[in-house]
């Protein structure tokens, strides 16, 4: 029991991550409305840039910009300052998904004008009958 | 289609959660991603790049190339919903709305013979009634300058401070969209036109590729700024700090132009009238 | 951080999400995943990550709540799930 | 400069692409022929260092200066020196051979449209060339969206099947993030031969394995692997005829040059076909993929749309031959990837001139083809050979080797998969050649609607196919050549 607690504790931050990337995923697979998929696309990436964000945590350190007092005594340590590479990499991804946001929308509106629905089944029943 | 992604979906949760047990705690100092590779990005940055934000150093210099190819999607992004949307062949509307801006009064003018846009007094519209918020439209303008400003030294102060080009670049942009909305997108269109704003973005990304291709040029690698010294007369260490601004102000015209040329582009499904 | 603020904004950000899928209204579903992306903003911040949150300020709960806004304001709010 | 040529080949297109694009809005005659220089001088940079390598050894480039773990770095070997060729080449074809059909279809907007070309190029040859796990996303979504876009330039249904291909995509490209994720949070690097090191003191570890997992998976629906292909053929069939010809080569088999370059250079082929014991489960898969996208290719009636099932067979026949784990059987898959891309170049190219003089390509519009349109119809004939396996062309030789592969490790299962296979697209081909030769006294005698106008495409698109279809037959004579000298080094010693 108290193990199950010390990794509750240790592990509850991924778990949390872990389900709300499924949301998201679900979202795209089982939804039906084109906006919606989007919606749930767009929690799938920013949950995995949760994610990639907390690996780079470390308990007790500080925001990774150095302090110039400390540098001119010649002592940074790596410990005292949070990991900066997962930010830098989550930067990117972001841009990434603001991007393929911007894509998916246009293509909404574009299949819109076509079909006049955003509904995934009853545009394909619209092409069934053409 | 809902059963099935219910069972895709928790089974790759089980999948991922199992795997967790075996991740380093939370937050924990010792995991491998804080032992192995970052620890030096945070112990150099001052050294090797003279700037303080180990984020910024990283981001433009150690990983430069990856952020010349951040700056390049949203590139594509921003030519790719242009080209999806954007209507060339508008059809002229046979009568066209315009407000007389003192009264408020909207005219219904049949044929343009004469245009009504060179007087002062008039404004076009789109559709039959668009609200007149005076009190939006002022207090608009009052904001949009100190937005920009604000923005400006996000770009600028990027190197000390959290912030940096692609944050200012969608500020900047932010407070063009919020002109395009509070007034309308034509007289937002009037300040920056679509041909500046397309040029803006293309420059952009090509002066942080231009940056990388010119230490190339000078005999160093892609992006190795250090190079930059043997035209300015400044040490390696400083050059690299003055190539990230260089590259820095590159993403924000990026970014700015290609946000404006998105939201342009969405909110008028590419006729470029009034928008929203 | 406090722990238990820390459980509350990340059932908040939880609740955000799963409302934004569930809501039977586009705009109130772009609006609320404007929350989300603004939680987990706040999320980042304390974590330490303070340029992406504010990448995530600007661009998640900023300009890609636009983008949404601006679709939906041109195709429809209407949705049957 | 020869030091620098690894630079060269990303940063050349992504001017040039920036540069068309600024263009566009100039003076837009000057797109087409800037972005040819940019592609030819790619193209000699890609062959020059592919001779580079072949000469010297594989070359390492620091980006920005940066040592490996640090900074990010390009390795070309001999791998990805035939891929980059291959890819560069193809683009150089495909550029001049689109551009008569672009210009009729898109007037309008032709700066962006090449520049998004430009962006895909660039995108393909960075995933290539780069060694860095987390580089190589950022250019696999620098290829994706301009893929999109480009996909639904297309008319009728091409912008849902476009969104259809962003949710697969996006989804795609978010587990291989994952996996990358999963690597980094066990080892803390980014680098794929430090990742290698490191992980082979990590063999057991459950993270590890999901890791490769979902890498894996990815992977697959990034390129189509059977029961992840949903998204393919519609969106190649609705996409613009001129664009389907740089998209549908490309794309996939360098998705599978990804996987190859992570299964051997990253998890290392003891942990990949041994640790796992998954290699046997994914062959099966691979005989499903074959079987029955052959299955479904028979039942279409459109030749654009059967050949976006025949790509998804080739899929299934790279896969399959790869994960066999043997010597044989990936010479096959590697050869079958360069082969494959000029196959599908040819088939597209040949497609792509049918649309440009026909209202659509199903059978019965195909009708009096081949009197009309002789080179085009000749140049779709060398590709059917090849996809068939018939001596002289090339496609002979790479299922040559996956079927001594198969033989090797004993998996009578992808063996027959591959000769059913063989035997339906003869069948498939066949049909379409009844069509278009055996049909056209009938249709002479109805004199039919488009009978009199139709006639052989202009000489920019023929030369192009002509000269393809040689090459396959070119890239056949010489396979023996390829293999010793090019696919031999790029497998690893450890492979028996």
């Amino acid at each position: 029991m108290e193990d199950a607690l010390q990794l509750l504790i240790a592990k509850y931050n991924y778990w949390i991550y872990i389900t709300l990337m499924m949301i998201g995923l679900y979202g795209v697979i089982a939804k039906n409305n084109l906006v919606k998929k989007i919606v749930g696309m767009s929690i799938f990436q920013t949950a995995i840039i949760l994610f990639f964000v907390s690996m780079g945590m470390k308990k007790g350190a500080t925001i990774p910009i150095v302090v110039h007092e400390e540098a001119s005594h010649g002592v940074i340590r790596a410990v005292d300052y949070i990991n900066p590479l997962p930010h830098v990499l989550m930067l990117t991804a972001i841009v990434v998904a603001v991007s393929t946001l911007g894509v998916a929308l246009a293509l909404a509106v574009r299949v819109y004008k076509k079909y006049g629905t955003l509904e995934e089944d009853e545009i394909l029943e619209q092409i069934r009958k053409s | 289609m809902k059963i099935l992604g219910l069972v895709i979906v928790t089974l790759t949760g089980a999948v991922l959660i199992w795997a967790t047990g075996e991740f380093p705690g939370w937050g924990d100092p010792n995991s491998p991603a804080s032992l192995h590779v970052s620890p030096r990005y945070i112990e150099k940055t001052l050294e090797e790049t003279s700037v303080p934000n180990a984020v910024t150093s990283v981001l433009a210099d150690y990983r430069g190339y990856d952020t010349m190819f951040e700056t390049t999607v949203i590139f594509a992004a921003g030519v790719s919903c242009f080209m999806l949307l954007r209507l060339f062949a508008g059809q002229e509307p046979e009568a066209v709305h315009y407000r007389h801006l003192l009264t408020g009064l909207t005219l219904r003018v049949r044929r343009r013979k004469e245009s009504l846009e060179e007087l002062e007094e008039f404004e076009r519209m789109d559709s039959l009634w668009t609200p007149h918020d005076i009190i939006l439209r002022t207090l608009c303008r009052f904001l949009i300058p100190f937005i920009q400003l604000f923005a400006l030294y996000v770009i600028a102060h990027g190197h000390h401070s959290p912030g940096g080009g692609f944050q200012g670049g969608v500020i900047l942009g932010a407070s063009l969209i919020l002109l395009a909305i509070a007034q309308d997108m034509r007289s937002a269109l009037d300040r920056v036109r679509e041909r500046t704003l397309a040029m803006l973005s293309a420059l952009g990304v090509s002066v942080y590729a231009g940056t990388g291709a010119l230490c190339l040029l000078l005999g160093s690698n892609f992006l190795d700024y250090a190079a930059l010294a043997k035209v300015i007369w400044v040490d390696p260490v400083g050059a690299r700090s003055l190539g990230i601004f260089l590259v820095e102000v590159g993403v924000g015209m990026a970014v700015m132009a290609t946000m404006i040329l998105i939201y342009h582009n969405l909110a008028s499904e590419g006729r470029l009238d009034e928008g929203l | 951080m406090i722990w238990q603020l820390d459980l509350l904004v990340l059932s908040l950000v939880v609740i955000c999400g799963i409302g934004a899928l569930v809501i039977k209204d586009l705009l109130g579903s772009a609006i609320l995943f404007g929350a989300y992306s603004f939680m987990m903003c706040v999320l980042w911040a304390v974590m330490g990550a303070v340029d992406v949150a504010f990448t995530e300020a600007s661009v998640g709960a900023g300009v890609s709540t636009v983008f949404f806004v601006a679709a939906v304001f041109h195709t429809t709010r209407r949705t049957k799930d | 400069m020869t030091e620098h040529l690894p630079a060269l080949i990303v940063v050349v297109p992504l001017l040039s692409a920036f540069l068309v694009f600024a263009l566009g809005w100039v003076k837009r005659e000057l797109c087409f022929p800037v972005g040819l220089c940019g592609l030819g001088v790619v193209a000699w940079a890609c062959v020059g260092l592919l001779v580079q390598v072949l000469e010297s050894g594989p070359v390492t480039y620091k980006l920005g200066g940066w040592e490996a773990p640090w900074g990010i770095v390009y390795v070309v070997d001999t791998l990805n020196g035939m891929v980059l060729a291959a890819v560069s080449l193809s683009a150089f074809i495909q550029w001049v051979w689109s551009a008569p059909s672009l210009l009729r279809q898109f007037p309008d907007r032709l700066g962006a449209l090449y520049g998004l070309q430009m962006l895909f190029v660039t995108g393909l040859l960075g995933i290539t060339v780069t060694g860095d796990a987390f580089n190589l996303y950022v250019l696999l979504e620098i290829a994706s969206i301009t893929a999109y876009a480009l996909i639904a330039m297309g008319e009728e249904r091409a912008a849902l099947s476009s969104l259809n291909y962003v949710f697969m995509g996006t989804v795609g490209a978010c587990f291989y993030l994952l996996g990358v994720g999963y690597l980094y949070i066990m080892t803390g690097t980014l680098n794929m031969a430090d990742l290698a090191r490191l992980l082979t003191g990590l063999h057991g570890s459950r993270a590890i394995q999901v890791a490769f997992l979902i890498t894996m998976v990815g992977l697959w629906l990034k390129m189509a692997f059977f029961p992840l292909h949903g998204w393919l053929p519609n969106a190649y069939t609705h996409a613009p005829a001129a664009l389907s010809g740089l998209i549908a080569p490309l794309m996939t088999k360098v998705m599978v040059y990804v996987m190859i370059r992570i299964d051997l250079h990253v998890f290392g082929p003891s942990y990949s076909f041994e640790k796992l014991g998954l290699d046997r489960a994914v062959v099966w898969l691979a005989v499903l993929a074959v079987v029955m996208s052959s299955v479904l290719a028979l039942a279409q009636r459109d030749l654009k749309r059967m050949l976006t099932y025949v790509i998804l067979m080739e899929v299934g026949y790279m896969v399959g031959g790869f994960w066999l784990g043997n010597r044989s059987g990936m010479t096959g898959a590697v050869l079958h990837l360069l082969n494959d891309v000029f196959m599908t170049l040819c088939a597209f190219l040949a497609v792509g001139n049918l649309l440009y003089r026909l209202q659509g390509c199903s059978f019965p519009e195909l009708r009096g083809a081949f009197s009309k349109m002789p080179f085009t119809m000749g140049g779709l004939v060398a590709t059917a050979l090849s996809i068939v396996g018939v001596p002289p062309t090339c496609g002979f030789f790479s299922k040559w080797y996956l079927l001594l592969g198969a033989l090797e490790a004993e998996h009578y299962g992808f063996l027959a998969a591959l000769i059913f296979s063989s035997l339906v697209s003869m069948v498939l081909f066949f049909r379409v050649f009844e069509w278009a030769f055996f049909s056209s006294q009938h249709e002479n005698a109805e004199k039919g609607h488009t009978g009199s106008s139709l006639q052989e495409a202009p000489a920019q698109m023929v030369v192009p196919l002509l000269l393809v279809a040689a090459g396959l037959i070119a890239l056949g004579l010489f396979s023996g050549e390829i293999v010793s000298r090019i696919v031999e080094p790029a497998i690893p010693m450890a492979v028996s």
